[in-house]
């Protein structure tokens, strides 16, 4: 009973620890909210039933039952690519107004939901494909070309290249998956191959595969990020860029490829977490919406900076979503005074669970207002 | 096959409806033969109807398919020579209004079709809170709202026409049959719905009806409109259910929560096999096909129209609607009931012999069609006679139809389970009556 | 010999305020030159027009003969100018060590090819080697200006600009300090452009450039430098 | 403090007001009934607009969740015309409580029998609601994005728990008003509209001298200082909590009176006032206006509704995009808004870069070290 409390309670804090991954990050490390996180996993799990749907075409029909993993390294690379397009153009213009970026990134999440509503998503396949090409493939290029002053003739030409491959691909899929061709607002649904159904008796207790996969994502994630920024070289670069971004600058390192950096992790992470939640529920134009202001309870509750803050948080919110919302207080103690089981009572729907949360997380800030684990460095003012 | 019960209560008025429709199809052949047979051909002049529904905001998914059924049985009525009013071909033209899943926006738009442009005639609405919130528009300014989706009903306004199903046609006899006759038959009842006023009504009408059965609600649980958050809800399924090794579930979800729902009770191992059934309102063939059979195999619906039915007029919808827009679209009762409401509109202008609201309000009383679904009436409560069918979800998409009323089922605008309601009627034909008289 | 680096009327604004006003300056290689002035005259502006941090609004710098006014700082940090800013801006939540490997960002690949740090630079600085797993915000000011010179002198760099390097500093470590200014200078032949209050520190630079209001006022050897140029540019 | 570069006369001031009066006089003869009551909905919400443009554009504080105040103020309206024509219902009470089995009005709503009440509750429970959240918030210190985040969040939470209860307030169905009675007529009869368009224009003129005066003198003064410089007010001896939550509640009552108006001309009020969008946009009429010029908060909030009310009866698919890009639109190139940019330095930078493009600093503002002060002084 306790144990299946506990899971419950670790897989809504699961679902809200991978949203709120990529949106704590970027707000910890760049001081940028992005509103359009939410949409950003809307295209992780719109590329999920991408790919579904390609795995059951004849030829990679075979490798079906993978397609759920696969799915994950290409919504890291979409939402992360759509990320990097938002620095590049929305984001990079307003470093230091966190408020004005706030509000830009609001416009952009809705440009994405009416997006996925007007085009055809064999075509939004070509139109990310064609971004990848062309964002990527100067990178590739020696760095002899790139002092050239003809360098941007070549980036020019490389863009055309990636809009024609774009273009072509976008037809390919149109033409092979006729679901794919057609505009359409309607949710769509994602079925997890049949190995991932069910569930697996741990201790005695069923626990549903999918969630135990969720879990594992998010585990997954939270360790590769947590390598990526204490061990890698560009976790260094990050974590300098994100304390002394002038000094940083000075050293020889290039914030602008930082700033994109962090942002298109931030983003990426995002689109896991969309592999996730399309796992749990169906893909709309508005399945991030549904998951945003929870990921800003977290973020809030765990305070910015720290990995830490965020993994408790979300956890703790979970925990709490199960305890309140199902009404399990009751079930452990029975015999609870009237007034008090009437109040939990009350209080025992999905609904009013996240009043009841709301309320508790703004009574913890009383005390502790920088939320679990605050950070000392000078995002904090800013 | 088998024959509801309550049966017995509701009249049956087959005969009439047979002799109502002979009289239609005898004029839609007068018409057509007036009208000529060049279907593109003239008309003497245009009258436009409006159509509202959400097409953006999460409504968007559901209400875009109405949309579509409603142009497609005016693009029908046009070509069969539009709507012949005072001796003159009118062809329908139609306005579509976004009301954005935005309860206010729909009472917005609804001033604006009928002040600014001046429709006759507005097919819009499918929750019942756009429906609450356009109701006072229409009444005060005394404009024609047709409304194509099953509702909690506890409502009759002169100035809606409500052609889906009301409880005692869908909730009642599905109650009945979970209750009665299902594999579950006996256990305790669950019910489940988004949180808003059709499920929660409508499970207000289910537990009172349990309660005059016999049966037990051991729990009831709402999700907030766009959360899809379902673990609590399960885990308070499986404390309450399991003790009696499963039992019925009533869903009253809204779209996509059903997708979250079915996905993860299906992983938590309520499934029919384990003794847990879903008895649904609200999923259709459409939604069948989102969510995916394999998670809905085996539990059930209770509809008017399911695109199972063997008729050709059933057969001729569904392959219609499919020729418009593309192969892999289904139709469900709600198109159905907003595809009826448009002939029904028509037919009533027609023997009223005017746009003009009163006298089609009049016409409209007694009108039969011949729809997908079988033959409907519409009756003085403005709602329609409509038949009932309980459905078994099929493993391969669709409902296989279990159990059919004999007939049409009379509407009840006002429950007759519920105590508030019990007890009174609406009739719109008598004035001494009106929206509540007492039987 | 050809300047290692050359300033032409460079004017530089800060916002609405014009502060550096039609500086010229120059300096050869294996060449410490020393900027003097009072407090606010724009000597640090100066060197962050140097480094990049503030975009010159008009005139050149000239950086190994190439122009790099357009340049953006890491780009002249990869070009080898290394800047010691006054108040050292050590990155306080990296241990010592990774401050360090910082440093060899600006060398040729950059830190994903350059992660062993060149133990030379514990001879100079021998207090680092003990501290390399503390937190860089943990360190002593003396400390903290040892690391920053450290850590500018990892990637290999042709010019150094050190602001103030002394200030706030115990006398022992300024003198270490000087004496390893010293030491890079004769082996490396690196140029190091001094922005120092220290009148003995000041003397081991071999010119001076004295500016006022923004301007360059003033300019020639030290060992020129006569009592009422001390008197006028130096605090002390 | 308005029109700074674009002086007026006196004259053309006076002619100005004289034409707006003759046209808010007029407009019930000029304007179709439907135009009619969009135009009163829409001068309704200039009124929240100005309580966001005070908190926003003068004190910096960006509030996601102004709807909550707008709806409780168009609740408490509803609830008063619910109420009082209810005699012909079982019970004395409004009809939706017979749904739900409810025979006698909630306590809480019956203060609501009282006109003289309910007139106050309209503006002063939001602006409680708004006060006490926001002391709660502002003694923390927090502020900023954290601020934004957390209004937003409360706003979900008001959304759900008013959605959720349908025996108190009639849940996601929310309270109509057309079909209620005000001095015997139908609150949603045209001669009741047509007293109500001219009200609300008066109220907009009303707060917006309100607003002016607001931020006149000192304490206007305070308020621009929280939003540049916060610890130097704190140094000065002002208390910053005191006036920021004196300021958020003022705009939490504006926003109830502006919720009041809007709903009794739109005829319903519903939870669907406290969605996310809705606060959002409020918060944008105001930047395209012009944040920290009230005039703009105004203008913004009606030709932004108007527009949007164009395009979506002509193409509503675009509407999100048009949205969208007005967002990121006046964000990054217009950031003072239209009537701040025409104030401002805007026209004149305009002509003198014509064709120039604008740089944009991507660092962070450097620290200015006390050099470029001694440098100024000499």
């Amino acid at each position: 009973m306790l144990l299946d409390s506990l899971f419950n309670g670790v897989a809504i804090g699961s679902v809200l620890l991978v949203a709120a991954l990529g949106l704590a990050i970027v707000f910890g490390l760049m001081g940028v909210i992005n509103l359009a996180h939410g949409e950003l996993m809307m295209l992780g799990a719109y590329t999920t039933y991408v790919t579904q749907l390609i795995f059951k075409l004849p030829i990679l029909k075979a490798y079906y039952n993978a397609y759920v993993i696969v799915s994950i390294f290409f919504a890291f690379i979409v939402s992360g690519v759509v990320g990097i397009l938002l620095e590049k153009t929305v984001i990079r213009k307003l470093y230091g107004n966190p408020l004005e970026t706030l509000l830009a990134t609001w416009g952009v999440s809705l440009i994405l939901q009416q997006f996925v509503r007007s085009v055809p998503l064999a075509y939004g396949t070509g139109l990310v494909i064609s971004l990848i090409i062309g964002l990527f493939l100067p990178t590739v290029f020696s760095s002899k070309l790139k002092e050239s002053i003809n360098f941007k003739y070549v980036k020019f030409s490389s863009w055309i290249f990636a809009a024609l491959a774009g273009v072509l691909s976008g037809n390919l899929i149109s033409s092979s998956v006729s679901k794919l061709s057609r505009a359409s607002a309607r949710n769509v649904d994602v079925t997890a191959p049949a190995w991932m159904r069910g569930q697996v008796e741990i201790l005695g207790t069923a626990f549903p595969k999918t969630r135990l996969m969720i879990i594992i994502i998010t585990l997954i994630s939270v360790i590769a990020i947590t390598l990526f920024l204490n061990q890698s070289a560009w976790g260094m670069r990050i974590r300098a860029v994100t304390q002394n971004r002038e000094m940083s600058d000075c050293l020889g390192i290039s914030t602008e490829k930082v700033d994109i950096l962090t942002f298109g992790i931030g983003s990426g992470l995002a689109g896991v977490a969309g592999v996730a939640v399309s796992l749990l529920g169906s893909v709309g134009p508005n399945v991030g919406g549904n998951y945003i202001v929870g990921c800003f309870m977290v973020v809030v509750l765990g305070g910015v900076g720290n990995l830490l803050g965020t993994i408790f948080a979300s956890f703790g919110i979970g925990i709490l979503t199960d305890l309140i919302g199902a009404g399990r207080l009751l079930s452990i103690w029975p015999d609870m005074p009237l007034p008090l089981s009437n109040t939990i009572n009350f209080f025992a729907t999905t609904s009013m669970a996240r009043v009841m949360i709301f309320a508790l997380i703004v009574i913890f800030l009383q005390f502790k207002p920088t939320g679990l684990f605050p950070q000392k460095g000078r995002m904090v003012e800013s | 096959m088998g024959q509801l019960p309550n049966l017995n209560e509701f009249m049956r008025i087959s005969r009439r409806i047979l002799a109502g429709l002979a009289t239609a199809s005898l004029a839609v052949t007068v018409t057509s033969c007036g009208g000529g047979s060049d279907t593109s051909g003239s008309f003497d002049d245009t009258v436009t109807v409006g159509i509202l529904h959400s097409l953006s905001g999460t409504m968007a998914i559901s209400e875009s398919t109405l949309v579509d059924t409603e142009k497609m049985a005016i693009k029908e009525i046009n070509a069969a020579g539009g709507v012949t009013v005072g001796g003159k071909s009118y062809k329908i033209d139609y306005i579509v209004e976004d009301g954005a899943s935005d309860w206010p926006t729909f009472a917005e738009k609804s001033k604006k079709l009928i002040d600014q442009d001046g429709v006759p005639v507005v097919f819009g609405g499918w929750t019942s809170a756009s429906r609450k919130a356009m109701l006072p528009v229409y009444e005060s300014k005394d404009a024609f709202l047709y409304y194509p989706i099953q509702y909690e009903a506890q409502e009759c306004s002169n100035n809606i026409f409500y052609t889906g199903a009301s409880p005692n046609q869908q909730s009642e006899p599905a109650t009945d049959f979970m209750y009665k006759r299902s594999p579950a038959a006996g256990k305790p009842f669950f019910l489940v719905g988004s949180d808003y006023v059709f499920p929660r009504t409508s499970n207000t009408i289910t537990k009172e009806q349990l309660k005059s059965l016999g049966g037990k609600v051991v729990g009831e649980d709402y999700l907030p409109l766009g959360n899809t958050e379902v673990a609590p809800i399960i885990s308070k399924i499986k404390k309450a259910l399991a003790p009696s090794g499963g039992g019925v579930i009533i869903n009253t979800l809204n779209g996509d929560q059903n997708v979250a729902f079915f996905k993860q009770i299906q992983d938590a191992g309520i499934t029919p096999s384990n003794g847990y059934y879903v008895m649904n309102y609200s999923i259709a063939e459409e939604e069948i096909s989102t969510i995916g059979p394999e998670f809905l195999e085996g539990h059930y619906g209770a509809w008017n129209y399911m695109m199972s039915i063997d008729t050709p007029e059933s057969k001729k919808f569904a392959a219609d609607f499919k020729a418009l827009y593309g192969s892999d679209r289904v139709v469900a009762d709600p198109q159905e009931s907003a595809y009826n409401m448009v002939y029904l509109w028509k037919q009533a202008v027609e023997d009223a012999g005017t746009f003009e609201n009163s006298a089609v309000r009049e016409a409209l009383v007694g009108q039969t069609f011949n729809a997908p679904q079988g033959p409907v009436e519409v009756m003085p409560n403005h709602h329609l006679a409509q038949t009932v069918r309980i459905g078994l979800i099929k493993p391969e998409g669709g409902f296989e139809i279990l159990e059919e009323t004999d007939g049409v089922v009379f509407p009840q605008a006002w429950n007759q389970f519920e105590p508030s309601s019990k007890g009174y009627a609406c009739d719109w034909t008598d004035p001494s009556k009106g929206e509540r008289y007492k039987l | 010999m050809k300047n290692l680096l050359e300033v032409k009327s460079l004017n530089t604004y800060y916002g609405e305020s014009h502060i550096l006003r039609d500086v010229d300056l120059n300096l050869k290689s294996g060449e410490m030159i020393c900027l003097i002035g009072r407090n606010g005259v724009g000597k640090t502006t100066l060197l962050k027009s140097l480094i990049g941090l503030l975009k010159a609004k008009k005139g050149e710098i000239n950086f190994i003969g190439e122009n790099i006014n357009r340049k953006a700082p890491h780009q002249r940090a990869r070009k080898g100018m290394a800047y010691v800013p006054q108040g050292r801006e050590i990155i306080s939540y990296l241990t010592v060590e990774e401050n360090l490997m910082l440093g060899m960002e600006s060398l040729p690949g950059g830190l994903s090819k350059n992660n062993n740090i060149d133990t030379s630079i514990y001879d100079l600085f021998p207090i680092l080697k003990d501290f390399l797993s503390r937190k860089g915000g943990d360190l002593s000011g003396g400390q903290q200006q040892q690391l920053a010179i450290a850590r500018a002198l990892l990637g290999k760099p042709k010019l150094l600009l050190l602001d103030e390097p002394t200030e706030g500093i115990q006398p022992n470590i300024v003198l270490d300090i000087e004496k390893a200014i010293n030491l890079i200078i004769k082996e490396t032949g690196i140029g190091v452009l001094l922005v120092e209050q220290h009148l003995h520190f000041v003397r081991q630079a071999s010119r001076y450039y004295a500016m006022q209001r923004g301007g360059i006022v003033a300019s020639g050897r030290t060992s020129e430098l006569s009592q009422t140029v001390i008197d006028k540019f130096l605090s002390v | 403090m308005e029109f700074k570069n674009l002086k007026l006369s006196k004259k053309t001031i006076f002619v100005t007001w004289v034409l707006i009066i003759a046209f808010i006089i007029a407009a019930p003869s000029i304007l179709p009934v439907f135009r009619l009551n969009l135009l009163g909905r829409y001068l309704s919400l200039a009124i929240v607009a100005l309580g966001v443009d005070l908190i926003w554009g003068f004190t910096g504080l960006l509030s996601l969740g102004q709807g909550i105040f707008f709806a409780l103020g168009g609740y408490c309206a509803a609830m008063y015309l619910q109420i009082s024509s209810s005699s012909e219902f079982p019970n004395n009470i409004p009809e939706f409580f017979g749904l739900y089995g409810v025979d006698n009005l909630p306590f809480f709503w019956e203060p609501f029998r009282s006109p003289i009440f309910s007139l106050f509750a309209i503006w002063v429970i939001p602006a409680l609601v708004a006060g006490i959240l926001g002391f709660l918030v502002f003694r923390n210190r927090i502020k900023g994005v954290y601020f934004s985040i957390l209004t937003q969040a409360a706003l979900l939470v008001f959304f759900n728990f008013f959605n959720g209860q349908q025996k108190l307030i009639n849940g996601t169905n929310g309270l109509k008003t057309d079909v209620t009675q005000l001095f015997g007529q139908m609150v949603g009869s045209e001669s009741i509209q047509r007293m109500f368009f001219w009200f609300t224009a008066l109220l907009v003129i009303a707060a917006w001298f309100f607003s002016k005066w607001v931020v006149k003198g000192r304490f206007g003064n305070i308020l621009i200082g929280i939003r540049d410089d916060e610890p130097r007010v704190r140094f000065t001896g002002y208390n910053p909590v005191l006036f920021k939550t004196i300021i958020f509640s003022i705009a939490g009552g504006l926003a109830g009176i502006s919720g009041a108006l809007y709903t009794v001309q739109s005829g319903i009020v519903s939870p669907q006032f406290m969605t996310v969008p809705f606060s959002i946009e409020m918060v944008i009429w105001v930047a395209v206006g012009g944040r920290g010029t009230l005039l703009g908060a105004i203008l913004g909030a009606v030709f932004i509704n108007y527009a949007k009310s164009l395009v979506s009866e002509a193409l509503p698919a675009s509407w999100m995009f048009i949205q969208g890009g007005l967002f990121i639109l006046v964000v990054t190139a217009l950031p003072e808004g239209v009537l701040g940019w025409v104030q401002g330095e805007g026209p004149r930078n305009l002509l003198q870069r014509l064709g120039l493009k604008r740089k944009i600093e991507t660092y962070p503002s450097l620290e200015i070290k006390n050099e470029t002060e001694v440098l100024k002084n000499e």
